[in-house]
Order: structure tokens, then C-alpha cells, then sequence
């Protein structure tokens, strides 16, 4: 079988500064994949390559067995990429319920079924009793869920998450976890951004680390967080940022 | 299913019914031409109003050009009518059609603005059409047309002394343009539009073609409007560039909507049931003194709502009403 | 033709420009600084030259109380901030034409005998005007000063980050209230100056600031929002557009080369010229 | 459903408020309207009209001393002494609201007749309303030829319309070139809405009959922030005269820009609108010394006819202004239409339509140059004979046609 999704010698230059060099990464069915790397590693610049927002300087990214290297991200999320925003994007002025038919209509053209679709999303998110709420009035960690809510009810088939958890607090963080495994387990592939390590070891299948946009290492949790590069990265950028 | 919604949605058009079958009723009871007049004027401005309302409030893209699009079904229609004959009817389709393909087509460069520099290219692109229309012979440049009326004609839409059918064609026009935006409202487009409205990279990641959203929004809005425009035209039996496409209709079309409530439901109508009377009335009765008061009355009211209740009109009933619907 | 323009400009670059504050009532304020200029002249026959600090210097302060007063208010909205400035300044301007009907009639007034109107140099068989002249050494000077004002000193900081981020900076103690208040002030005070020099050559009555609101957004927008520089450079591109549009098309159809070029530039560079925003 | 309770009531109020004007009006009062533009551009224009009817509405309702129709005695005596009152009402320039005005003077206010309207888009669509109400219009100040000729049987205009104006400017120049003086060779300027379109087009008609070779026919922006690529463009054409047709405003910024840019031709032949306006001398006088425009009206007639400076002076107690070209034709606008009223001896429309039908005032008995009162079958007085003054040491002189003639034409100008 071949994976969902693979990244073929991917490079991305913003003038003279260059984000990815060469990345090649793939994501398998059913996985959950956790993108690391310290600060200014990449992580976002590929992310937002993967979800269709620019396309890449040079390479290709195929998903689910066809190229779409071109292909803008509205007709992305189509074919089943779904994804989060670091810094939150929730449409404000509507409530949360609209926020996630807005997704619901990507599969479902009746309003009525993009309702009730985007009703399940929201119980199966836990969002369920704010459905009448204005997305601006809610807390930063039910936006969050939100927009991991908006993302489900596109129906993807590979979730992306830009640091979900980073930023809220550890009990919120466990909730966010546990939907995650949730998410998994309804048969959906996980590709998750985050900075910081401790968050993600347990949860992942599989850790991917960038560094100075390249890739570092990639393997199993345990091995990841135990090699010596990936310590050296972090190390430094754990002392710049202490510092 | 959600029973809030529905219900909502539901109050809404027996709202509207009730309150369209009273404004069918109201000739019986206002024989005065001149409140008709102005009910007329009311009806079409919150029609415009509403049209309006679906690309800027909606869809999030300010407009302060749709005078061009006016101006266009009311040059259609009469051109059409003067030159070849053409029923106004027929002409006022279009007349909307042509306006909806204008839009579509300026759509293509427009929608990449974004801000201050979309608004002045709308009102500069206006203004490109007011000044070539002036300049333009064969469509009367700057004298106009002037629309032969000879009796009253239903085939014709014009009525010598008769307010009436202006008054209920005006008054069908607003309930489409009410009707069109209800049922958007609820519909993939209205979630749409208000989605890139609210943050268009997120729409974009949810699989909404934010580029197309805002060319159907474009297109609808700019459709009736040119109806409007067509409706004003033959109202008013004569046009002349400045007087269907100066920039003040641009204004007009807008104001309605953001004193009641832009990019809600019941905001033009409202905002135009008080507006346009107030328009209307400060100039009749103060006016005549050529010293300016109505202009000072009229803009010191836009100016102190504007600021007590930068929602609208509309934001005073929604509290209890439409809990957080569409603010 | 063109300094002028950008002088008039130059007011709007600052409040519309770099502090992001739509202000339909813009011509307005030019219309009330060639009344003074002209009641300067007309009660103390002060030359409008002469007179063109003190139309500035009220001006300020006109400026800084509407913005104190009005302006304020309309910034404070949380949603659709936009519609509320613009209709807010829309009302405003069609106020202080009511006024200027009610207080200055709508007679048309024009400086009559000034030091400089009239009178032409004559450069290698061109002919120049002196008040235009004169209009475009202030506007070269205006922008200067406002170019050395934003980028060189302390309140041109305060002024770029209270827009970027009102909270930040009220953490670090600048009261944004102060700083717009000042913003506001400088604007009208460099429309003042524009209205003292156009006074000399236009006629002046309650409707005039009609006629150059809108060249002044097109202004604006085509150099480039938060860009002075672009201002400048704006003012200049068209005035050349107009006068070469007059001699290919009838000059009824000069303004139309105007916005064209406008449409032009921003469909290319959609932030304008010189536009950081 | 866009008809809100509030709209009813706003409606209802309105209505109410005007009742009891309305019933008045039905008793011992004759009520006549005028729209006019009263805020905005044209506002100056609105103001001075009603100074204009103002005055004209004191000799009619008093006893005074005139060779008018009408100023002996006590209002209408045709109407048992029924007096005139006005009821103004603000078009704002706009069409739309001249004909809501209109329809509301005639439904509301219950005028017999209206009078107006100085922007000619703007008469377009009142005289419409009052022909579809049967209530005469009195073109006091439109000087469009299209206007009368729209087949309508409510419309009048005393006074000359363009054509007639730019024939008498031709006239002139005809006249000129006899005398050996160098004119053949024209400049057009005129302003892009209605009347200066049409100013334009009466004129290059004329040219071409007679003659004359058109080398500059610049159309511009009506209220533009600047006029100077256009002035340019007049220089290098360099005719022998220049024929503007402007309103004030850009009256005023032409004739300053010509003085910047160091253009000066041999003579201004004026379609009058802003030229014979004082704002526009008042401001550029200096500039304008022998400059000719054309008019209706000219106040050497005080000279043969002492009643004008007398009731020059009754306007100028009023405006401070003396009468000039528009004034003049609002004030006998005025008496014109209470003729007819006072002849009908009714406020019926189609009664004071036919009795307006019928008028034939002596020249004598006008403040005007013009040989009668009389209108054809259009509606036009084409006996209203037009004159072309010049403006010398600070006032004008009549100098066309010969027989109203008090000087010579000063050529060129200075």
C-alpha cells in the first residue's frame, strides 16, 4: 500500500532564505505523525506546502497516490486534507455551529445534512453545549478545538495540526490528547506540528524532526528523543531561548 | 436538527409576509403622492440596499462603486427601449445581466485588492463609467434620456399620475432581494461568503473557492441592482448620467445597511425605513431655507448613530431576539 | 499641478496613510482652511502666505478636537471598524458643509489681489505660475518635513506603533489618545497649509472639497498606504497623467487617466508604489 | 414587510403637518412653487431666486407704482385681491428630487403653478410632473432649447433659450466683422452636463452656417480641481474669440489659470451662467475688463425705463446684489405667471394654462430688453430678444443689438 502522503525532494526558498532543503517525508494510513524541530526549523513552511498554501519552489507532494503539487488548497481540502492554523483563524462574527458547517459543506451540498454532519463533529469534539456561541467568545482553548472541529467536518482523510496543544494548560492539553487518539481511531491520519517534544512523544507513532530545514532524524518516539542530533538541536535552541 | 434554527429562520419569513402584506395594504390608507413618494423611494433604496448588502456585508468586500452597476440597468433599459423598441421588461432582465457580466468580469483584477485599495478602485471604477456615459453621444451624453410617457401602460411600466404600480413593483423588488438574501442566508454561498468575509485563508482551507464565492456574491448583487436601477429609471422617466450613476447613489445603497446593521438580514430594510423618510423629510421641511440645517441634521444623525451603535439598528433587536444569528 | 495635489495629499497619507484612519471628511477640512485663509484676508488683509502658518497652526487643533471628540469614538468600534470610520467622517463632512452653508452662505469668495496671484514666471518659454509655483516648494517641504518627522523622531515611532499595536504601547506608557490626537492635528495642519496656498488660485465654497477628495484617496492609494514617500511620488504621477490624458482625450475624460493609471498600478501592485501596508 | 409601523406613522405625521397649510391656501391666497437648488453647489443661485420672487411678490401685493401688470393695487384683482404667496422647495440639483418636489408643491402645498429650476436635467423632470398634473411650468432661468421641445403643453419659458442667445452672439460677430474687426476664428469651452453640451452644440451649428472656423472645441469637467491642461490647449489653438459657457465656479478657475498661464484673447464671448454672475466679477473683475457675455437683461435699460432702477433698488435692499441676468428673469418670471393667474381668474391648472397661452405683455411693460410676452405653441417667447453686454470699468454696458445699444463695443478687449 502505498502512503497518504509523501513529500518528494521538497525546497522552498523565500529569496535568498531557505526554508526546506530537500525534503522528502512520507505519511503512512492510519498513523499518527508528529513534526518536530526547534524554532525556525521548517515546520511551518512545509506544513503550509503540504496544506496547499503556496507551492514549492521546487518537488512534488503527492497525496493519496495522485500529484498535487499544484493544486491550490481549497481542491486540497477536497480530495481529504484537513488542517488547523497555528495562530487561530475562526470566522468571529458566527457561531460555533456555523464555523463548522462552513467545513460540513465541503462534503455535503444540502444544508440540512451539513447541519446535522456538522452537529456529530461538534459532539464528538465536546463543543457540543457552545454550538450557539460566537466563535469570538470563546475561551483561546475551545478555539482551538474548534478549528480542529471545522477540519473533521470536512471529512479529511489526513488531518493536519499546527500546535494544537502548545499553549494551554496540562489539563487541557490531556483533553486535546485524548481527542487526538479519538480522531485516530475513527480511522483518520494525524500529521501534527508541534515545538515542544514532551507534549507529542507519547502520542505519536512516528517523529519526523527538522532542523535548519532539513530533515534530521526520523523513527520511532523513543529513539527520537534519545539521538544525539536531535538533543544537540534542541539543546541549543533550549539554551537561546533560556537565555 | 436544531430547533433554535429553524424556528429562527422560520420567524423570519412570516415576519417578512406580515410585514409585506402590510406594505401591500398601505396604499389603501396613504392617498397622499407625496409619503407614497417616499414609501416608493423607501422600498427601492432597501432593495438596493439589500443587494448591496450581499457582496459588502456578506461577503465582506466594500463597495462604494454600485452606482456604475445602477447606472447600467438604467441605461440598459432605457436604451434598449428608446433605440430599438425594447420593452422595459425585457430590458430590465438585461439590464441585469449585463451589470451581473460587468461585475464578473471586473471581479477578475478587483478581488485581489484588498482594503482601502479595493474600496477607492470600486468608486474609481464609477467613476470611469459616470465620465464616459457623460461623453458618450449615442447615449445621450450629457443631456440624457428622456423617456416618452403616453398614458398609463402595464407593457410599458409607466403610469402618468398613478404611484401605485411603482409602489408595488418597488415593494416585490424588496421582497426578492429580501427573499434571495434569506435564502442564501441558509445556504452553502451565505456560509461562504461569510466565511472568506470573517478570514479567507481559513475558507480556504475548509475547501471554499474563495475567489469564486466572491464572484457569485459579485454577480447576484450586482444583478439587482441593475434591476433597481432599471425600476429608478422608469420611475423617473429621465436619466442623465449624474443623476443614475453619481457617486451619492453609491453612498445611498451603502448607508442603509450599515445604520441597520450590515451583513444581517433585516438591516437594509431597516436602516432604509428610517434613513430614506428622514432624507426625504429634513429636505422638505427644512431645506427651503437654503442654509444648510437638513444637511446639518441629516449628518449630524449619521454621525451620532453610526457611533452609538456601530452594529446597526439591528443590534438593539437582536439582543433578545436573534441570539448572536449573524451579527 | 501635481505638488498640489500631493500637498493636499500629504495630510490624508498621514491620517489615512500611516494611521489607517479612513477620512471621508478629508476635502472638508480643506474647504474650512480656505475659508480661514480667506476670512484672514478679507477682515486683516493678511496675505495667504503670510496667513498660511496661522491657518496651519488652527488647524491643529481643529484637527486634534474632531479627532478627540469624534474620531475616537469611531475607533473604538469592535466590529466592522471600517464602515464605522467611514460614515462616521462621512456625516462629518456633510455637517461642516451644513455649517459652512449656514455660517460662510454658499456664496463663492475668492482672494482677489494676493503677492502672488497671477503672476507667472516665465522659464524657457514655460509658463509658471507662481502660486503653483510656490504650492509645490511647500508641498516639496511639507513632505520632507513629514518624511524626517516619521522615520527620524520619537513621536514618528510612537505614531507607526500605536498603530501596529494600541495595547503594546499602552504598556510601555504612550497614551494612544495623545498620539492620534497629534496625528490628527499634523494632518489637518499640513491640509491647512494646502488650503492657505490653494486659496490664492481656487474659489472657495461650501462644496469645493468635493473636487479634490477624491484625487487625494487616489492619491494616496496609488503611492501606497504608510508610505510618504509614495504620497509624494503619487501626487506627482498624476498630475503628469492628467495633463497628458487632457492632450490624447477630450479633457472631460482627463480624470479617467487618472483612475486608470490607478487601476493599473494596483492591479500590478496591489499595496501600491511605495505601500508597506 | 420593508414598511415598518414607524414608516406609517413618519408618514402619517407628515401628512398632518400639512393640513392646515393646505386649507389655508384655499382662501384669500394664490400659492405659487419654485424649486431651486437651495444647499450644495448651485445653492447661491436658489438663494438670490428667492430674493428675486420676493421682490416681485411685493409690488404685485402691494400698491406700488409701476408699469407692471399687477403692481397697482392690492394682489389679484382677478381673484378678489387674493395674494401670492411662495412655498420653496430644494432640488439639490438632482432630478429625482425635483420631481418629488414638484409632485409634493403641487399635491401637498397645492400650488396653481411652479417655477424653476436653473439646472436644465433638473427642469426635465419637473415640468414632466406638472404636465402629467396639469399645472403650468414657468422655465424662469433654463436656457436649454431641447426643453420646449418635448411636445408639452404645460411648459413656458419667457425668456431666450440658447440658441437664440448664441444666434445673437453670432449677430454680433457678423456685425464686428463688417466693421473690418479680425473674428474668424473660434474657440468652444463649455462644461459636460446639459448646458454647456447644448451651448456647444448651438454654437458650432451657427459657426458652420456663417462661417466660422472652430479651432479649439474643449469640453471639460464641470467643477474640476483644475482647469490648466485645458487653458493650455486654448492657448495654442489662439483664436480670435474665446466663447466660454461655465458656470461660476469654473468661471472663476478659467479666468484665473488664463491669467497664470499668460493667455489672453482678443475678446470673451460669454454664454452668460457664471459670467453674468456677481461672485465670479467679484473674485476676477480685474481679469475681465471688455469681456462680453450675453443676457437677458441689462440695467442701462434704467436709462428708457426709471421703473428698472427702482425695482433694482427693491432688490437690492433685499440681496444686496443688483439684479442680473438670472434674478431678472426670475423676477418677471413672477410677474408673468400672476398675469396669467390673474387673468384666469382662477387656480384651476388648465384655466392659468390657457390664460398663459394667451399672454401678451408689452415690452414696455417688463424690466426686459424684449419686444412682448407672448408664447408660441411650444410654450417659447420668441419675442424675447436677447442682448450682449460688456464689461467695462467695473459694469455692463449694453452694446448689442443696436436699438438697446448705450456704447460701442471696446475691441479688442483690454
Amino acid at each position: 500500500m502505498t502512503a497518504l502522503l509523501e513529500t518528494r525532494g521538497v525546497w522552498q526558498r523565500f529569496g535568498g532564505l531557505v526554508a526546506n532543503s530537500d525534503v522528502s517525508i512520507s505519511v503512512g494510513r492510519g498513523e499518527i505523525v508528529g513534526l518536530i524541530g526547534p524554532n525556525g526549523a521548517g515546520k511551518s513552511t512545509l506544513f503550509n506546502l503540504i496544506a496547499g498554501v503556496l507551492p514549492p519552489t521546487q518537488g512534488s507532494i503527492w497525496f493519496d497516490g495522485e500529484d498535487v503539487t499544484n493544486l491550490p488548497a481549497a481542491e486540497r481540502c477536497q480530495r481529504g486534507v484537513g488542517r488547523t492554523f497555528q495562530v487561530v483563524k475562526s470566522f468571529e462574527t458566527m457561531t460555533v455551529i456555523d464555523n463548522v458547517i462552513v467545513g460540513a459543506l465541503v462534503r455535503n451540498t444540502v444544508m440540512r445534512e451539513a447541519r446535522r454532519k456538522a452537529h456529530q463533529v461538534l459532539e464528538f469534539t465536546g463543543l457540543a453545549a457552545r454550538a450557539d456561541v460566537l466563535a469570538s467568545d470563546l475561551v483561546p482553548a475551545e478555539k482551538r478545538r474548534l478549528e480542529v472541529a471545522r477540519a473533521l467536518a470536512t471529512e479529511p482523510k489526513l488531518l493536519l495540526l499546527d500546535e494544537v496543544l502548545t499553549g494551554l494548560t496540562p489539563t487541557e492539553a490531556q483533553t486535546g490528547v485524548a481527542l487526538v487518539r479519538k480522531v485516530r481511531d475513527a480511522g483518520i491520519t494525524v500529521l501534527m506540528v508541534e515545538h515542544v517534544m514532551e507534549i507529542v512523544m507519547p502520542l505519536v507513532d512516528r517523529a519526523i524532526v527538522l532542523d535548519l530545514g532539513k530533515v534530521l532524524v526520523e523513527g520511532k518516539p523513543s529513539e527520537v528523543v534519545r539521538d544525539p542530533k536531535v538533543i544537540k538541536a534542541y539543546l541549543g535552541d533550549r539554551h537561546a531561548v533560556g537565555a | 436538527m436544531d430547533k433554535n434554527f429553524s424556528a429562527r429562520r422560520r420567524r423570519d419569513l412570516i415576519i417578512a409576509a406580515v410585514l409585506a402584506a402590510l406594505a401591500a395594504l398601505a396604499p389603501l390608507f396613504v392617498k397622499n403622492v407625496y409619503v407614497q413618494n417616499i414609501l416608493v423611494l423607501t422600498l427601492m433604496y432597501a432593495a438596493l440596499s439589500q443587494s448591496w448588502n450581499i457582496l459588502s456585508g456578506y461577503c465582506g468586500q466594500i463597495s462604494l462603486g454600485h452606482a456604475l452597476y445602477f447606472g447600467i440597468g438604467a441605461y440598459t433599459t432605457e436604451l434598449l427601449f428608446t433605440k430599438f423598441g425594447v420593452l422595459p421588461w425585457f430590458g430590465m432582465l438585461a439590464g441585469g445581466g449585463i451589470a451581473a457580466v460587468i461585475a464578473m468580469g471586473l471581479g477578475y483584477p478587483f478581488f485581489r485588492l484588498r482594503g482601502h485599495y479595493f474600496v477607492i478602485a470600486t468608486i474609481v471604477i464609477a467613476e470611469i463609467g459616470l465620465l464616459l456615459f457623460q461623453n458618450w453621444e449615442w447615449a445621450g451624453a450629457a443631456m440624457g434620456i428622456t423617456i416618452p410617457v403616453r398614458g398609463d401602460s402595464w407593457l410599458k411600466f409607466q403610469f402618468m399620475r398613478s404611484k401605485l404600480p411603482y409602489f408595488y413593483f418597488a415593494l416585490a423588488l424588496c421582497c426578492i432581494a429580501w427573499f434571495v438574501t434569506w435564502w442564501l442566508e441558509d445556504s452553502k454561498w451565505g456560509f461562504w461568503w461569510r466565511a472568506v468575509k470573517d478570514n479567507p485563508e481559513a475558507a480556504e482551507s475548509l475547501g471554499v473557492v474563495v475567489f469564486n464565492s466572491k464572484m457569485g456574491a459579485a454577480a447576484v448583487s450586482a444583478f439587482l441592482v441593475a434591476i433597481g436601477g432599471a425600476f429608478y429609471a422608469q420611475f423617473l422617466a429621465y436619466i442623465d448620467p449624474e443623476s443614475v450613476m453619481g457617486f451619492q447613489f453609491s453612498l445611498l445603497m451603502a448607508l442603509p445597511a450599515v445604520l441597520g446593521g450590515i451583513g444581517t438580514l433585516w438591516g437594509p430594510v431597516l436602516g432604509a425605513a428610517i434613513l430614506i423618510p428622514m432624507t426625504e423629510l429634513t429636505r422638505s421641511y427644512i431645506g427651503g431655507s437654503g442654509r444648510g440645517v437638513d444637511l446639518i441634521v441629516y449628518g449630524t444623525l449619521i454621525v451620532l448613530i453610526s457611533l452609538a451603535l456601530p452594529q446597526g439598528l439591528v443590534s438593539l433587536l437582536s439582543r433578545s431576539k436573534t441570539k448572536g444569528a449573524t451579527r | 499641478m501635481g505638488l498640489l495635489y500631493g500637498l493636499i495629499a500629504v495630510g490624508l497619507a498621514l491620517i489615512f496613510g500611516l494611521m489607517d484612519v479612513t477620512n471621508f471628511a478629508h476635502g472638508e477640512f480643506l474647504m474650512i482652511a480656505m475659508y480661514a485663509s480667506f476670512f484672514l484676508f478679507a477682515f486683516f488683509a493678511i496675505d495667504p502666505l503670510l496667513s498660511a502658518p496661522l491657518v496651519a497652526a488652527a488647524m491643529f487643533v481643529f484637527g486634534a478636537v474632531i479627532y478627540l471628540l469624534i474620531v475616537r469614538f469611531a475607533m473604538r468600534a469592535k466590529t466592522n471598524a471600517g464602515m464605522v470610520q467611514i460614515f462616521t467622517t462621512f456625516g462629518l463632512a456633510i455637517v461642516m458643509r451644513g455649517l459652512a452653508q449656514l455660517f460662510f452662505t454658499p456664496d463663492y469668495r475668492s482672494i482677489p489681489q494676493s503677492w502672488l496671484g497671477g503672476k507667472t514666471v516665465s522659464v524657457a518659454g514655460i509658463f509658471l505660475p507662481e502660486p503653483q509655483l510656490v504650492g509645490a516648494l511647500v508641498s516639496i517641504a511639507a513632505f520632507a518635513g513629514l518624511y524626517f518627522f516619521i522615520h527620524r523622531t520619537d513621536f514618528g515611532r510612537a505614531l507607526e506603533a500605536t498603530r501596529e499595536d494600541p495595547g503594546a504601547v499602552a504598556l510601555v506608557g504612550i497614551d494612544k489618545n495623545r498620539v492620534f490626537a497629534f496625528g490628527w492635528g499634523l494632518g489637518a495642519a499640513l491640509v491647512g497649509l494646502a488650503g492657505a496656498i490653494m486659496a490664492v488660485f481656487f474659489y472657495i465654497y461650501p462644496d469645493v472639497g468635493a473636487s479634490f477628495a477624491l484625487i487625494a484617496y487616489v492619491t494616496v492609494a496609488l503611492g501606497g498606504f504608510g508610505s510618504v514617500f509614495g504620497a509624494f511620488a503619487g501626487g506627482i504621477i498624476v498630475g503628469l497623467v492628467e495633463a497628458v490624458t487632457a492632450l490624447m482625450l477630450p479633457p472631460s475624460l482627463k480624470s479617467v487617466g487618472i483612475y486608470a493609471v490607478y487601476l493599473l498600478v494596483v492591479f500590478i501592485r496591489p499595496r501600491g508604489l511605495f505601500g508597506s501596508m | 414587510m420593508t414598511i415598518t409601523r414607524r414608516d406609517v406613522l413618519l408618514g402619517a405625521t407628515a401628512a398632518a403637518a400639512l393640513l392646515p397649510l393646505a386649507a389655508r391656501a384655499q382662501t384669500s391666497e394664490v400659492v405659487i412653487g419654485a424649486t431651486y437648488p437651495l444647499s450644495g453647489a448651485g445653492a447661491q443661485v436658489g438663494v438670490d431666486a428667492q430674493r428675486a420672487f420676493e421682490t416681485a411678490i411685493d409690488i404685485i401685493n402691494n400698491d406700488q407704482d409701476f408699469v407692471l401688470p399687477l403692481a397697482k393695487g392690492v394682489g389679484l384683482p382677478g381673484l378678489g385681491g387674493a395674494k401670492i404667496r411662495m412655498v420653496y422647495a430644494d432640488h439639490q440639483g438632482d432630478p429625482q428630487k425635483g420631481r418629488a418636489e414638484a409632485e409634493r408643491l403641487i399635491t401637498q402645498e397645492k400650488v396653481c403653478a411652479v417655477l424653476g429650476s436653473y439646472q436644465s436635467a433638473v427642469a426635465v423632470t419637473v415640468s414632466q410632473i406638472c404636465e402629467r398634473y396639469q399645472v403650468p411650468f414657468l422655465s424662469a432661468d433654463n436656457s436649454s432649447p431641447s426643453l420646449h421641445r418635448r411636445g408639452l403643453k404645460y411648459y413656458f419659458r419667457a425668456s431666450p433659450h440658447d440658441e437664440m442667445f448664441s444666434a445673437a452672439m453670432f449677430d454680433f460677430l457678423d456685425s464686428m466683422k463688417k466693421k473690418g474687426v479680425k473674428a474668424d476664428t473660434l474657440a468652444l469651452f463649455h462644461e459636460d452636463t446639459i448646458f454647456g453640451t447644448d451651448s456647444a452644440n448651438a454654437q458650432t451649428k451657427l459657426a458652420t452656417e456663417r462661417g466660422y472656423k472652430i479651432v479649439a472645441d474643449i469640453k471639460y469637467r464641470a467643477n474640476s480641481p483644475s482647469l490648466s491642461a485645458e487653458v493650455q490647449q486654448l492657448k495654442a489653438a489662439n483664436a480670435d474669440v474665446l466663447l466660454p459657457s461655465s458656470y461660476t465656479t469654473d468661471g472663476i478657475l478659467l479666468v484665473k489659470t488664463m491669467a497664470e498661464l499668460g493667455y489672453k484673447p482678443n475678446a470673451i464671448l460669454a454664454q452668460a451662467a457664471g459670467f453674468s454672475e456677481k461672485a465670479l466679477y467679484d473674485a476676477v473683475g480685474d481679469k475681465l475688463e471688455g469681456a462680453i457675455t450675453r443676457g437677458s437683461f441689462s440695467l442701462d435699460l434704467a436709462a428708457k425705463r426709471p421703473m428698472v432702477g427702482k425695482i433694482n433698488d427693491l432688490f437690492k435692499a433685499k440681496s444686496g446684489k443688483d439684479l442680473n441676468d438670472n434674478t431678472s428673469r426670475q423676477f418677471m418670471a413672477m410677474i408673468v405667471i400672476a398675469d396669467a393667474i390673474n387673468r384666469a381668474k382662477s387656480t384651476d391648472g388648465e384655466k392659468i394654462r390657457d390664460a398663459m397661452a394667451a399672454t401678451d405683455i408689452p415690452g414696455e411693460q417688463t424690466i426686459m430688453p424684449w419686444k412682448r410676452v407672448k408664447f408660441d405653441d411650444m410654450g417659447q417667447n420668441n419675442d424675447a430678444d436677447p442682448v450682449l453686454l460688456q464689461y467695462i470699468g467695473g459694469k455692463f454696458v449694453t452694446i448689442f443689438p443696436a436699438q438697446a445699444a448705450v456704447a460701442e463695443a471696446v475691441w479688442p478687449m483690454k
